[in-house]
């Protein structure tokens, strides 16, 4: 029976995430159209676009790995956000956090863009492959950095477990691991930048090079099931970032506690929004050079510092 | 029915690539389109609503009126309101907006493209080039008349039409998607081998297949 | 492979260790042996300016060939004039260029004049120059946008394409066309100056420089746009006569070519226009001598309305252009676009009907030869920003 | 340049000069001499810019008249070479050694004229036709009205009329002279 109700709360867990994923890629977009000049999207295009895409009359496959991509790439999604507590002390949005769920959650990032790797190369279409070699590459060095700041904060609160390292930023602003560990906080916000793709580090689905890469053979329900997966996705992440070095969001009252967590997770995002506005792209070896070099090495500083000082 | 005559009527309904060379026929479907029927009544209103709603536009500028897309895309008239938005692969794009006359170099593509489109597809038409040719009536390249090689679902007249001119043919398209009245991808689907004919009455050098998905 | 630091891009070479193999200085290229891949750049791409295509040959991300592919968008203009009467040929050679059609629209009404022995009045050389210029930074403006775009800088090309739209609404108002505007007919304009123009036209001069000064602070001062302009495509003077490049590729590189001080038109005698040059010849020194262009187009168009004489006649007289027979003779015509020389030669054999008009574009030359030539060695990635910066314009190549 | 054209007429011979334009001369020369003349004015005289190779067809005599523009950067002027050519299996000796993008005029012109420009690079490449059967057309034979109503569908309800009598009939009926354009 206790099963069941932490299945029926992660079902309400996933749904409010996915949400609020979708309404935060909206509210980017017109950010981005107000840095243009223009009034941008309405905010419920995203949910639109995500019924068109499902009511398409006929849908092109390549085989089963076609099928299984998109299907991993959701798994992926919802296995990182499974892990993650939303919300500090909460029985709704607890998730099914455990101990060593960091390293689950880093392994379920990773799981989701392989598997979307092995659809897209099953499409057949030359500009597929070279998105996921480029996707890939950027995903490989911009995980070093990421995990390095992970390994500072593990060492940093010994434990492995996200409502512990929550629970450890507790009482007082001054608690965060942005004030208790500013170098893997550097580290891994830069390596958050590779992780939304957003411009200068846009190169998988670059519309000018490669049109827009790994999904271009996706077509209908395909794609829905990606876009459905970029909203979960897009808070998982955040909200990840938001535990492990922004205190979490944690209050009695559960819906101050969901405000919080949009207002953290909105204002990570705006982060790499900004940067995003701002700047043309990368070529690939430029990006992978900039994460090998300097984010790295703050990363193993901040992890030295963390153990020996 | 016995089952040699099932046979030859699923052989005469293949495709015969002929442009193709032989070793590589069996790389490409021979299949023809099918016509595809709509949802029941009330399902059906839904989702026409859902695809007026998020129309996608294929990237391809096949004459000089997709000039006036660009300033229609950005900031001046800003069509991302009514949730038009641009797609670079004909796999995920629903709207085809043929820019002006049609070459014969370029009607192939834009038959290739638009076999390619996932359905339900609409197709829209810019220019007087489009509609009997224009000012190009006389040229030896390009076509006179698109609706003899695809289906088209919006003519917007003018050389070039004015972006104010695009946006009221968009919104037209969306009226008539709510009806349920673009129905270009059975259109075609029934009208298949007229279309081919069509088509291969001018592009000389076939060496595609008959229909690529 | 490719190395990208801004100072070694002098020397710039792709390691060859591998692919392709070389025999007596050609690469062999075997697209049997699976070490190559043949990928298509368009037509139907984002990256692509225009409705052209370029047949690539990679290994890796580096392209070892590229072959351009064009007449998409042929219409054989050549073969319709032959069958219009002169008068009949005017409206449609605007579409030969879909950016920038009044060089084409100037360049044919010259030709015609010139055949014809017809003086044009000041007040329509005056009124042909400021619609010239206007149209130059039109597609300036257009041009900016694309090469920001190229970089994956939404941002810019949406602030100058909103920009030209405003440019675009002083034509049409001087014209009654938006795009297209026939308005440089034989013998002079259509159409005198509209009241408060000139005071529309000015409020918007200053509005395009605060424009161009923050792109200017977001794009030329751009790390990220350097490390990937600088040193991209680079053009040398000795290639400049081997391929036939004028305009501001080949200004970019220090070969002083610009019609409209070699040979002045119009009113560009009386005007003071600058040569505007720069030294390295890679994309970016391009991209900054266009920007400097448009600057200089700016004080064009406030010297030409400080200059322009208020009133006078605008059209010459013609005989009756329904039955116009121009004497035989043979000329060539050309005027500085935006893309470089841009020239009309017209034949005629006195009737009424031109006998051969040819239409030479600037980028004819660029975006074929030059351009198969710069894509090789580079990586993919860099295909649209050197398309775009090369400034290819695919109607003018095909006709 | 009148120094010049003594220099090119001691060494080939120039049938007509005409000068058009201050900065614009017109010289017709013999087909077999194109290449030396070409190779000289490039190398020597430094009219190094190529602007066009294009051709004439002059159905009546029979002849192509190819035209070589060229163009000096110092001196800032013009220079147009005809050259007169047979019409009927018409070939012409090939520049492409000169000029780089000579070849792609000589493509445009085997594809668009049919003449063949023999060790020309790439010239029996389509340039912008594609998978085109019928005679070269910008051959002044070739009737493209009369192709398109053979291979296109026009829609119906097209008319086009000579514009002398059209306006005649709608507009100056009353009119005795012809109208002068007015602003």
């Amino acid at each position: 029976m206790d099963i069941l109700v932490k299945i029926l709360y992660a079902i309400i867990a996933i749904m409010v995430a996915t949400i609020w994923g979708l309404t935060l890629v909206a509210i980017v977009r017109k950010i981005y159209a107000r840095v243009h000049g223009r009034f941008g999207p309405p905010l419920w295009q995203p949910f639109i676009d995500i019924i068109q895409t499902h009511a398409r009359r006929a849908q092109v496959s390549h085989g089963l790995m076609f099928y299984l991509g998109p299907v991993f790439r959701l798994a992926g999604g919802l296995g990182t956000f499974l892990f993650i507590p939303i919300i500090y002390n909460s029985a709704v949005f607890g998730n099914f956090s455990m101990a060593g769920d960091v390293l689950l959650v880093m392994y379920f990032i990773f799981f989701g863009q392989l598997g979307m790797a092995l659809g897209a190369g099953e499409g057949g279409h030359p500009y597929s492959p070279i998105g996921v070699a480029r996707g890939l590459a950027q995903m490989a060095t911009f995980e070093l950095p990421f995990s390095l700041a992970v390994i500072a904060v593990a060492i940093q609160y010994h434990t492995l477990n996200i409502t512990n390292v929550v629970a450890a930023q507790q009482g007082g602003i001054l608690n965060w691991t942005l004030f208790t560990n500013p170098l893997a906080v550097i580290a891994a916000m830069l390596s958050l930048l590779g992780m939304n793709s957003h411009a200068p580090f846009s190169l998988v689905k670059a519309p000018q090079e490669i049109p827009i890469g790994p999904p271009i053979e996706m077509n209908g329900s395909f794609l829905g099931i990606l876009q459905t997966n970029r909203g979960i996705f897009t808070a998982a992440k955040l909200v990840l970032f938001m535990n492990l070095f922004f205190g979490g969001a944690a209050h009695p009252n559960i819906f101050v506690a969901l405000l919080i967590m949009m207002v953290k997770t909105f204002s990570i995002y705006m982060f790499s929004v900004f940067i995003g506005a701002a700047f043309p792209r990368f070529r690939p070896e430029q990006s992978f050079r900039f994460f090998l070099k300097w984010p790295t090495i703050i990363g193993v500083l901040s992890v030295i510092f963390i153990a020996y000082f | 029915m016995e089952k040699k005559y099932i046979d030859e009527i699923e052989k005469e309904m293949k495709l015969a690539n002929e442009g193709l060379p032989e070793h590589e026929r069996k790389f490409f479907s021979d299949a023809r389109p099918s016509r595809i029927e709509p949802l029941n009544k009330h399902l059906e209103n839904f989702v026409n609503w859902a695809r007026s709603k998020s129309l996608w536009i294929l990237a391809f500028g096949t004459g000089c009126g997709s000039t006036e897309l660009r300033p229609l895309m950005t900031a001046r008239f800003d069509i991302s309101r009514y949730g038009i938005s641009g797609r670079p692969t004909p796999r995920q794009a629903s709207v085809f907006v043929i820019g002006g006359y049609a070459s014969m170099k370029t009607i192939k593509r834009i038959v290739r493209s638009y076999e390619q489109m996932q359905g339900p597809k609409y197709v829209i038409a810019l220019g007087s080039c489009t509609i009997n040719g224009g000012m190009y009536y006389d040229s030896y390249n390009t076509i006179n008349r698109i609706d003899y090689y695809i289906p088209v679902d919006i003519y917007i007249a003018g050389c070039m039409p004015r972006p104010e001119a695009l946006i009221a043919g968009f919104e037209e398209l969306k009226a008539k998607i709510r009806k349920g009245e673009c129905d270009g991808m059975n259109k075609y689907a029934d009208n298949f081998d007229w279309y081919k004919e069509n088509q291969k009455k001018i592009i000389k050098d076939w060496n595609m297949p008959d229909y690529n998905w | 492979m490719i190395k990208n630091s801004e100072s070694k891009y002098k020397d710039f070479v792709a390691d060859r260790s591998k692919y392709p193999q070389e025999e007596n200085g050609k690469p062999v290229i075997d697209l049997s042996s699976h070490k190559y891949t043949k990928i298509w750049q368009g037509p139907q791409h984002p990256g692509v300016t225009g409705n052209m295509s370029v047949e690539l040959i990679v290994t890796g991300d580096e392209i070892v060939d590229a072959k351009t592919r064009v007449g998409y968008l042929h219409r054989g203009f050549e073969k319709l004039m032959e069958r219009r009467r002169y008068i009949q040929c005017f409206p449609i050679v605007c579409r030969i260029c879909v950016p920038e059609p009044d060089t084409n629209e100037y360049c044919v009404s010259a030709a015609m004049e010139d055949l014809a022995g017809i003086e044009i009045p000041e007040k329509a050389k005056w009124l042909r120059t400021l619609n010239l210029e206007m149209s130059r930074l039109a597609n300036f403006l257009m041009w900016i946008g694309g090469q920001a775009g190229s970089l994956g800088m939404g941002a810019i090309s949406q602030w100058t394409m909103a920009m030209r739209d405003y440019w675009l609404d002083l034509f049409e108002e001087l014209t009654g066309g938006r795009v297209y505007h026939m308005y440089m007919i034989p013998g002079g304009v259509r159409k005198d100056l509209p009241d408060g123009f000139e005071e529309k036209a000015r409020e918007l001069i200053i509005r395009t420089r605060d424009l161009l000064y923050d792109i200017e602070r977001v794009f030329f001062n751009n790390s990220i746009v350097k490390s990937r302009l600088i040193g991209l495509g680079i053009i040398t003077p000795e290639m400049v006569a081997e391929y036939g490049i004028v305009g501001p590729n080949a200004r970019a590189c220090g070969v002083e070519n610009d019609i409209r001080i070699n040979n002045p038109y119009v009113k560009y005698a009386e005007l003071n226009v600058k040569m505007i040059t720069a030294t390295e010849g890679d994309a970016y020194a391009r991209a900054k001598v266009r920007y400097r262009e448009m600057h200089q187009t700016l004080d064009l168009i406030t010297e030409i309305f400080d200059k322009m004489p208020a009133g006078g006649e605008i059209q010459a007289k013609l005989p009756n252009v329904l039955h116009w027979k121009i004497p035989a003779g043979q000329t060539y015509v050309k005027a500085e676009s935006t893309r470089g020389e841009h020239g009309f030669y017209m034949v005629s054999d006195g009737t009424k009907y031109p006998r051969r008009v040819f239409a030479r574009g600037a980028s004819y030359t660029h975006s074929i030869s030059v351009l198969e030539k710069l894509a090789v060695n580079i990586s993919i990635s860099d295909l649209a920003a050197l398309m775009v910066s090369v400034h290819s314009c695919p109607p003018e190549i095909e006709r | 340049m009148e120094n010049l054209i003594k220099k090119l007429e001691q060494m080939v011979d120039v049938k007509s000069f005409v000068k058009k334009r201050e900065d614009l001369y017109f010289l017709t020369a013999r087909e077999e001499q194109i290449i030396v003349l070409l190779a000289y004015l490039k190398e020597k005289e430094g009219f190094n810019h190529l602007a066009f190779l294009q051709a004439v067809d002059y159905i009546e005599d029979n002849k192509f008249m190819l035209t070589y523009m060229l163009y000096n950067l110092d001196k800032k002027m013009n220079l147009g070479i005809n050259v007169f050519i047979d019409r009927e299996k018409a070939s012409m000796t090939s520049i492409h050694s000169l000029w780089h993008h000579a070849w792609q005029y000589q493509r445009e012109l085997h594809e668009l004229f049919g003449i063949d420009f023999p060790g020309s690079p790439r010239v029996k490449e389509s340039f912008v036709l594609e998978g085109w059967d019928e005679m070269p057309p910008m051959r002044r034979d070739f009737d493209t009205l009369e192709y398109v109503e053979r291979t296109f569908y026009p829609r119906p309800g097209r008319s086009t009329n000579d514009p002398k009598d059209y306006m005649k009939e709608k507009k100056y009926k009353n009119f005795v002279d012809s109208p002068k354009l007015r602003r």
